[in-house]
């Protein structure tokens, strides 16, 4: 009895630690995978696209991801393919970032027609469902590289970040001390990059991780959908070709598992930072 | 009322958007839908035959920019979408007719469902902050919203379908039964799709649903009703709860295409007969037709469920109703 | 023996749940093949002919005229007997309306399909053409007083068909559909299978899962080891059978430069490890070509043996000396360079997504590598694919032949000038471009004759030149795909028991049984 | 109508400000059907040098909007503003719109939301002495030292690096204050300074105030809805009512003895400890005008127990009654 | 006697951090007593108003110290005991009246629920009840069906006060609930809320932080200040006779309306703050009369006359 409590206690406290920390750990994890994307040619023992060993070998201390069908390193494969998933995630927030960066401060900022217009855009953007216009688009474009995936992400979502940035604009605009730098006599873009754009830097943090998990996400997809370029190394493309040999029926476990499971870690702790960002901006929840 | 009015303005507005850019789309690309037939006879097919099925296709390319948007318009007002390549010589139209039951029932059940449960999970877990099992809602929400569906699904598939046999592996249903049979067997060939979604698609609203809940939990009016010594339920449900789904009424857009998206890869994984694995034969066989009329489908979907959110989103805040806020 | 619901795949290269029963469309669902038959069942394997619809059939009036013998006593499904009318029809639609006509029959030289009482039917050409009669044969006979009625055959769906095969159309739902047994077939006493319940897995993943299962009773996908994912799930009952079915090349397009030189293209066939491309490309399934490209079934009946000391091996070594013998000389990287500096290097055309051709690609492009050619491996949409091949706008590139019962069509198709044309032009099936008199008329003389040694002899010359000048380079035979399950059913074909190709559903669900 | 310039003509002083006729419409609908907020009709007065003039009015009377305007935050809808007797444009250059912000200042209601959570009191009170260029490179932290010291926070030093998260709310309002302050103009907007700050607070702010104005010679518009207060603080008062002014008098006068029905309410509104416990009873008609669709006549006549047929019909004039004294209502006009 | 609050402590914690927001607060309520409680905002009126309710939630606690309504303890009462003597025995009032209504029910609908959560009674006797209640604080009944948005605050203001009474509670806690309203609004409601009072024959716990106003009409004042009440007495012996500095202080921090134009003197300095601790009296930075004593030693809260207590070393 008294250890089943204290077992539940220690629990307790783990979860709170993870609440806590719940920025700090998704912030570690992601720094992980981009410290390992940036370091694949050193981390990665093997080319990821030679073949280096028997075909098909379970996960041991040489390979440690196992081998698939090719006989390429997995654990290698994986490495490289952080590199381009990351890289994917990276200038799609990036991207996207900026253009709802451009569009929603606009929006926000001019107000009237121009902000009419813009939103009317921005809200049948956030309508149209977005995978299957990528999956449309991309089908047109025949994918070679990751940049055309690239492309049609950003084009697709860039809609709720800008939907997010004008309505805080629209608030922030309307701030006493916004008022106040202009009676002061600052020049408005001033205004804009030191007094309102600092003020939403949170926000744009939090929508920057957002766009990252759905473009990783995403990318995932029509990679596994075939559309995307089979050739390159990315976790969507390892699952591609994990699908395409079978490897669960094969018994070979580890070829579907493990990527899927970095695409979901990585997928967690993008997630956990956005949410700890909201929280941090939403001061209700915090006091959670 | 007016708010109503600006919403259908609102509706068919996106609705010519989405019509405009399916038109827009294929024109921008390089290649032609002919080219697009040759590769889907695989050269098996003579010139001859080949000539003799472009007039079948009714493929001319002749033709003023404005003309053919206009006939475009015009054609899908109708529910003509042309022939579609990889079903040759089926319409669009009827493999829309045949595929789009499924994915309404399936997904549409399956949506209902991960709404309801995520919402009912969010709200509960927020409702018992503090506690453990609550508290580790947060954690799993953020991992299902994290998953890879296609991955979930396969791993499903393996696992429930092939290792332990509770599930058939791939279909709508075994065609074996007829009445009342067929309908359970349909049931019983939607459940682990359905699961699927419902698993993937609930985190997201467990997670919405949680914080929307914790924000109207520190809005006066329930200290108030507490205040007013109203039992704890009444409280939860009908001063938290009916708040607290506002907002997600108006982010259910977002979320329901992010879910359609997300279900198409399920039923690809599945078999399942529907619109999804349809899209992904047409773009496995760059079926262009048929893949426009798939996407303006969906479009079409998401557009009015979500006027349907928005519908009831003034039923259910009066502030709306009256046309004060947006 | 009798009795018994057979599942098999309802549509394979491009499943479709469309209800399709149009044997005129490439589309339709392979309920057709039970629906409706051929007038001879031809073994594209072998070319072996089993009488169907016709008993027999025969050229007279030097080559010009193709007679065949209508069986008596046919009915169709609907009780309306077939009689040479029906014949004559199904030709003259093809006639009028040329969509139907895939295989371009009407275009061979036929003038005319006419009926000499209820059980003759009479083809008259202008001039010989031998193969076309492979063509005529299996062509599947639909009913006159059913398709007189239809106002545009050409996008028909045909959604219930009136056939006279074995089988019945019975019932359509989603992803399946169901055949019943047609009690008043022809060949009396056939079929034993009382249902035939087709079903469609969008994804190799599931198929493999369903054979694995035993769902499947007959399968015909890829399945990579499949030793592993599905014999040894029941290896007892769980069989296949991969024959081979074409044989698949590298094209070298003969109007480049680099390829102009028929040693260059032997120092390149030389130099490619056809094994390993077999074993890891193709997961073994493939065995790799014979240098001539004929089909092992072929080898027997066609190959001259005199022509064996031609066959090369694999022998990169060769390959250097050729090429050093050329006056190419290497480079430091080790890259072979020609007089005008410019290194030796080409690119290699695949398909996105045919994950075994990309495999490929690279190991020969590592192959090639090694003898000091550059190979750039690219991978394009398959329409990109297709329209490079028929411009002409590539260096090298992966390609099937087509199949037929004879060498003949295997090698017409690749290697008949009037199949090319020049760059920028579109080529319909020389796409290597392979512009060579002596080739053109040897295939002429074996479309004109039927005399087989004749036939042979001049066969032979073009099997030479496959080994002297290397038009395109056979890599490995192009796999069958043929799962079957005996748990429930037997009378496979196997490769002892090879009384028809495993595609051949007519065939097999004529023979196959309850266990 | 009489262009009364609306000072009091008693004293001689140097009008710093002049607002004649201004109005403020907001736009409240949409593009295809605007709907208008009336929210300043035909306003007009004047400040003197060194003079304070109070502007009192309840909750969404328009005064927020009238500083606003004036402080070149809004643009007026009609209407004109002088600074020293020269007329100010509505658009003007950069150039001249920064002269005119060196001269007009604004101390806003909320000490919370006027300072940049993201600044620290150094960087906010440099902005305007580097706006302005009003002082060089080295004497610039001396400079800001001497503004804290001089709205008593003192010793300055320890407040330059604070953000105001750390400061209480009377110390965020004297560094609005000060920075308002730190380009030396000679007219400073006070919207509401003390309506959130604690009870015993607020009169070290005013009194601050007050003794800056004698130091610096400035002039104030000392927005309130604390009719006491604005006692306190103004020379002059001026009632606003649903955007238009009703009175405008020295404050004793209009504390004494207010004439028009409104004051007369907010005055016996207003708590009066001192006089006796048990106030007397207020009785009020309807609620406020709505704004978008105001009233035809007088726009206090729902309200007021004088109102007679002409009040719902007719716009009073604002009409002098006695020296400086303004009124705008039917019972004073002759 | 209807209220006895007893050395109440209440506060918030998370984490580390604590803040002491109510620190030994005893008092009494009678039946029928106007009590006003005044202080600067964050001094803890809200905090001693929730906690005297049981309406405190997480982070915030009662550290110690015991309430007793009528003679109960509520600390011994159960969930449920302590939910049926809401609204029906004490009811509270909040600072923000513009949000305490649920904006998307219907006005009727949320004084209903407050009824049948206590009481049984029909459809028709709730609406007759609802519409005397509404004419009680002067509210057309036609505003029953509306839904909060609908109404001006004062309205709103109102109608949460006839909720408040509909159950005719022996005590009713405002906190600070005119302080959005306007002037002229705000001196309706309370001299409408002080006529229910004598008519109603109910306690009123008054909490403001506007001193003037509640001079004028509470019986008895208590004046608190960083956490605590400094003083209290008959209002008008507070206003005519201030013991506490604070309280002196306070006075004279209101200029008068009408009178000659003179300078005052406010209190200088700042409250402070409740999240660091308090050693000796908490005014005793900012006091003018502060002894050495008061730097150390946290005066006690004491009767000094008959009625009047005061938390101050000058009283002994
Ligand atoms: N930016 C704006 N857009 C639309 N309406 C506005 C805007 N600003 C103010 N209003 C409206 O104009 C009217 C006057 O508002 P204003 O803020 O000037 O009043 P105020 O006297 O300052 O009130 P308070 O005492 O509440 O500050 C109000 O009805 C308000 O709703
Ligand atoms: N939920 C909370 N968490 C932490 N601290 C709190 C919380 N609520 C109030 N406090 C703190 O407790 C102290 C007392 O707050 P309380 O709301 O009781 O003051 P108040 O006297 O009602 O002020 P006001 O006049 O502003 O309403 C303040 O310092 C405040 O910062
Ligand atoms: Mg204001
Ligand atoms: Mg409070």
């Amino acid at each position: 009895m008294k250890a089943n409590r204290m077992n539940h206690k220690l629990i307790k406290q783990i979860i709170s630690i993870f609440k806590i920390k719940k920025a700090a750990f998704g912030a570690i994890v992601i720094l992980f995978f981009i410290l390992v994307a940036i370091l694949a040619p050193l981390i990665a023992p093997y080319s990821p696209s030679e073949m280096v060993s028997l075909p098909v070998q379970p996960p041991s201390w040489s390979h440690l991801f196992g081998t698939n069908t090719y006989g390429q390193d997995l654990f290698s494969r994986v490495v490289w393919g952080a590199r381009l998933s990351l890289l994917v995630g990276v200038e799609c927030g990036i991207i996207t970032s900026i253009f709802s960066l451009i569009i929603g401060l606009s929006a926000g900022y001019f107000g009237g027609i121009i902000d009419d217009i813009l939103t009317t855009i921005t809200n049948i953007f956030l309508i149209i469902p977005g995978l299957p216009l990528i999956i449309v688009i991309a089908a047109y474009i025949a994918v070679k590289g990751v940049t055309p995936i690239v492309f049609v992400i950003s084009i697709t979502g860039w809609a709720w970040g800008a939907r997010v940035f004008r309505s805080q604009m629209m608030t922030l605009r309307n701030r006493d001390f916004v008022k106040a730098a202009v009676v002061l006599g600052e020049h408005p873009i001033r205004i804009i990059f030191f007094e309102i754009f600092p003020n939403m830097l949170s926000l744009v943090a939090a929508n920057f991780f957002g766009t990252m998990l759905y473009a990783v996400l995403t990318e995932a997809s029509l990679e596994f959908i075939g559309l995307g370029n089979v050739n390159v190394v990315t976790w969507g493309t390892i699952l591609y070709w994990a699908q395409n040999n079978q490897a669960l029926m094969l018994g070979a476990w580890w070829w579907f598992i493990i990527p899927g499971l970095c695409i979901a870690l990585l997928g967690v702790s993008l997630a956990m930072v956005n949410f700890a960002i909201d929280e941090i901006t939403n001061p209700r929840l915090k006091r959670a | 009322m007016k708010y109503l009015i600006r919403k259908i303005m609102f509706l068919l507005l996106t609705i010519w958007a989405a019509l405009t850019i399916n038109f827009i789309l294929p024109r921008l690309m390089p290649g032609n839908p002919a080219e697009v037939m040759v590769a889907k006879f695989r050269g098996k097919i003579t010139p001859q035959a080949m000539n003799a099925l472009k007039i079948a296709f009714g493929i001319d390319v002749h033709q003023n920019i404005f003309v053919q948007y206009f006939r475009y318009i015009q054609n899908t007002m109708k529910g003509n979408f042309g022939i579609s390549i990889t079903y040759f010589p089926m319409p669009v139209k009827s493999m829309l007719a045949q595929s789009i039951p499924w994915t309404l029932g399936l997904v549409g059940t399956s949506t209902i469902i991960a709404f309801t449960l995520g919402t009912l999970l969010g709200i509960k877990s927020a409702w018992k902050r503090n506690n453990f099992l609550a508290d580790m809602s947060v954690p799993i929400g953020l991992f299902l919203k994290s998953i890879p569906y296609f991955w979930l699904a396969l791993l499903f598939l393996y696992l429930f379908s092939f290792k332990l046999s509770w599930f058939p592996l791939a279909g709508g249903s075994s065609g074996k039964f007829i009445g009342f049979k067929e309908v359970l067997d349909i049931l019983y060939h939607s459940i682990l799709p359905a699961f699927t979604i419902v698993v993937a698609a609930s985190g997201g609203w467990i997670l919405t649903m949680r914080n929307n809940m914790i924000s109207v939990l520190s809005e006066d009016y329930i200290t108030f009703a507490a205040a007013k010594g109203l039992k704890e339920k009444e409280i939860m449900y009908k001063y938290g709860a009916r708040n607290a789904i506002l907002p997600n009424m108006t982010g259910f857009a977002m979320a329901l295409g992010f879910i359609i998206g997300g279900s198409l890869l399920t039923e690809m994984v599945f078999s399942y007969p529907g619109v999804g694995y349809i899209l992904y034969q047409a773009v496995e066989s760059l079926d262009y037709p048929l893949m426009q009329a798939i996407f303006l489908f969906i479009s079409l979907a998401v557009l009015v469920a979500n006027f349907l959110a928005d519908v009831t989103y003034v039923l259910l805040d009066p502030r709306v109703r009256s046309g004060g806020k947006e | 023996k009798y009795g018994g619901t057979l599942t098999l795949t309802g549509g394979a290269a491009s499943p479709s749940p469309a209800r399709i029963f149009n044997p005129f469309i490439p589309t339709s669902l392979y309920g057709v093949y039970v629906t409706y038959e051929p007038l001879i069942s031809i073994n594209p394997l072998n070319g072996e002919e089993i009488p169907w619809l016709a008993t027999s059939y025969k050229w007279e009036d030097k080559n010009l005229k193709l007679v065949y013998q209508i069986r008596e006593g046919v009915k169709w499904s609907d009780g309306i007997p077939l009689t040479s009318r029906d014949v004559v029809y199904t030709f003259q639609l093809m006639k009028k309306y040329p969509a139907l006509d895939l295989n371009g029959i009407w275009s061979s030289g036929l003038q005319n399909v006419s009926a000499d009482g209820p059980n003759t039917v009479i083809f008259s050409f202008d001039k010989p053409n031998i193969p076309v009669q492979a063509y005529i044969s299996s062509t599947l006979i639909v009913p006159e007083h059913i398709w007189s009625k239809v106002k545009d055959p050409v996008t028909w769906t045909n959604p219930t068909p009136i056939g006279s095969g074995p089988f019945v159309f019975d019932k359509f739902s989603g992803s399946t559909y169901t055949f019943k047994r047609n009690p008043n077939y022809w060949q009396k006493g056939k079929p034993y299978v009382e249902r035939l319940k087709f079903v469609i897995y969008t994804t190799n993943t599931t198929a493999t899962m369903a054979l694995a299962k035993g769902i499947l009773d007959w399968g015909g996908y890829f399945i990579p080891d499949i030793e592993k994912t599905y014999v040894a799930h029941d290896p007892e009952n769980f069989h296949y059978w991969f024959p081979p079915g074409s044989t698949i090349l590298l094209l070298l397009n003969n109007q480049k430069p680099l390829f102009a030189s028929a040693k260059v293209r032997l120092a390149i066939a030389m130099a490619i490890n056809k094994e390993r491309i077999s074993k890891i490309g193709e997961y073994g399934y493939g065995a790799p070509a014979h240098p001539t490209a004929l089909l092992p079934s072929f080898m027997d009946k066609w190959f001259d043996p005199t022509l064996k000391p031609l066959v090369y091996k694999y022998d990169p070594e060769k390959s250097v000396e050729i090429l050093k013998n050329l006056g190419f000389t290497r480079g430091t990287d080790g890259i072979f360079v020609d007089k005008g500096g410019k290194k030796l290097s080409a690119t290699l055309l695949t398909v996105t997504g045919w994950t075994d051709w990309v495999t490929d690609a690279q190991l020969i492009a590592k192959d090639l590598k090694k003898i000091g050619i550059l190979i750039n491996v690219k991978s394009v949409t398959y329409s990109t694919y297709r329209a490079s091949l028929s411009t002409g706008s590539f260096d090298m590139a992966l390609m099937w032949t087509v199949a037929g019962p004879s060498p003949y069509f295997h090698y017409n198709g690749r290697l008949n000038s009037k199949g090319s044309a020049p760059i920028g032009k579109t080529a319909v099936s020389n796409y290597e471009r392979w512009e060579d008199p002596i080739t053109d008329a040897m295939l002429r003389i074996i479309k004109e004759t039927s005399d087989f040694t004749l036939q042979k002899r001049a066969m032979s010359v073009i099997e030479k030149i496959m080994l002297t000048e290397v038009p395109s380079i056979p890599l490995f035979y192009g796999p069958t795909w043929y799962e079957y399950n005996t748990r429930r059913f037997v009378g496979w074909p196997t490769k002892e028991n090879f009384y028809c190709y495993p595609y051949s559903r007519l065939v097999i669900l004529t023979h196959v049984h309850l266990k | 109508m009489s262009h009364a310039i609306y000072t009091n003509e008693g004293d001689k002083m140097k009008t710093v400000l002049e607002v004649r006729d201004l109005v403020k419409y907001f736009n409240v609908g949409h593009l295809f059907k605007p709907k208008y907020v009336h929210a300043v009709e035909k306003v007009s007065f004047s400040i003197g040098s060194g003079e304070v003039l109070g502007l009192v009015g309840e909750s969404g009377s328009g005064k927020t909007t009238a500083a606003r305007v004036i402080a070149k935050l809004y643009e007026p809808t009609s209407g004109e503003i002088k600074l020293f007797g020269e007329i100010v444009p509505t658009k003007m250059s950069r150039k001249r719109l920064l002269k005119y912000r060196k001269n007009v200042q604004m101390i806003f209601q909320d000490p919370f939301a006027s300072l940049n959570p993201l600044h620290k009191v150094r960087y906010m009170i440099s902005r305007p002495l580097k706006i302005h260029r009003l002082v060089k490179g080295k004497e610039i932290e001396s400079k800001i030292g001497y503004l804290l010291e001089e709205c008593e926070l003192i010793p300055a030093k320890s407040f330059l690096d604070k953000y105001p998260y750390e400061l209480s709310g009377g110390e965020r309002q004297r560094i609005g204050i000060a920075r308002a302050l730190a380009v030396k103009p000679k007219l400073v907007l006070a919207d509401e300074p003390t309506s959130m700050l604690d009870v015993s607070i607020r009169l070290d702010i005013m009194n601050l105030m007050l003794d800056l104005k004698e130091k610096e010679g400035l002039s104030y518009l000392y927005i309130t809805h604390d009719l006491a207060g604005a006692h306190y603080m103004s020379d002059r008062i001026a009632i606003m009512y649903a955007g238009m002014l009703m009175e405008l008098g020295p404050s004793d006068e209009i504390i004494e003895h207010p004439l028009h029905p409104y004051t007369k309410l907010l005055k016996k509104a207003a708590p009066k400890p001192e006089e006796s416990l048990r106030p007397e009873r207020l009785v009020v008609g309807e609620e406020i005008p709505d704004l978008v669709d105001p009233p035809k006549g007088c726009r206090f006549y729902p309200r007021c127990p004088y109102a007679t047929k002409i009040c719902s019909e007719e716009v009073p004039n604002l009409e002098k009654v006695s020296s400086g004294h303004f009124v705008r209502c039917f019972l004073y006009s002759k | 006697m209807i209220l006895r609050v007893n050395e109440l402590n209440a506060g918030y914690t998370w984490g580390d951090n604590l803040v002491h927001a109510v620190n030994d607060v005893s008092f009494e309520v009678e039946k029928g007593e106007f009590l006003g409680i005044a202080g600067e905002s964050g001094c803890g009126k809200s905090t001693l108003a929730f906690s005297i309710t049981g309406l405190l939630r997480p982070p915030g606690h009662i550290f110690s110290g015991s309430v007793f309504f009528m003679g109960k303890d509520l600390a011994n009462l159960s969930k449920e005991e302590i939910r049926r003597l809401r609204w029906k025995d004490f009811s509270i009032v909040f600072q923000s009246s513009m949000n305490v209504l649920n904006p998307v029910l219907r006005i009727k609908d949320q004084i209903f629920d407050g009824i049948t959560a206590h009481v049984n009674v029909d459809k028709e006797e709730l609406l007759a009840h609802t519409k005397k209640l509404f004419k009680l604080v002067n509210v057309s009944s036609e505003f029953l069906d509306a839904y909060p948005h609908q109404l001006s605050g004062g309205m709103k203001q109102r109608i949460v006060i006839a909720s408040a009474l509909s159950l005719n509670p022996k005590l009713v806690i405002m906190d600070e609930p005119t302080t959005a309203l306007d002037v002229v609004v705000q001196r309706i409601i309370l001299q409408e809320i002080d006529e229910l009072r004598r008519k109603l024959g109910f306690s009123i716990i008054f909490i403001t932080h506007d001193l003037s106003l509640l001079v004028e009409i509470s019986d008895t004042l208590a004046i608190m200040y960083a956490g605590r009440i400094v003083e209290k007495a008959p209002s008008a012996e507070l206003y005519a006779k201030p013991m506490h500095p604070y309280t002196e202080g306070l006075m004279n921090s209101f200029p008068p309306l009408s009178g000659k134009r003179k300078r005052l003197h406010g209190i200088p300095g700042h409250p402070p703050k409740l999240s660091e601790e308090i050693k000796g009296c908490p005014f005793a930075t900012r006091c003018p009369k502060k002894m050495p004593i008061c730097e150390n030693i946290s005066p006690p809260y004491i009767e000094v006359e008959k009625g009047h207590f005061v938390a101050c070393h000058l009283y002994k």
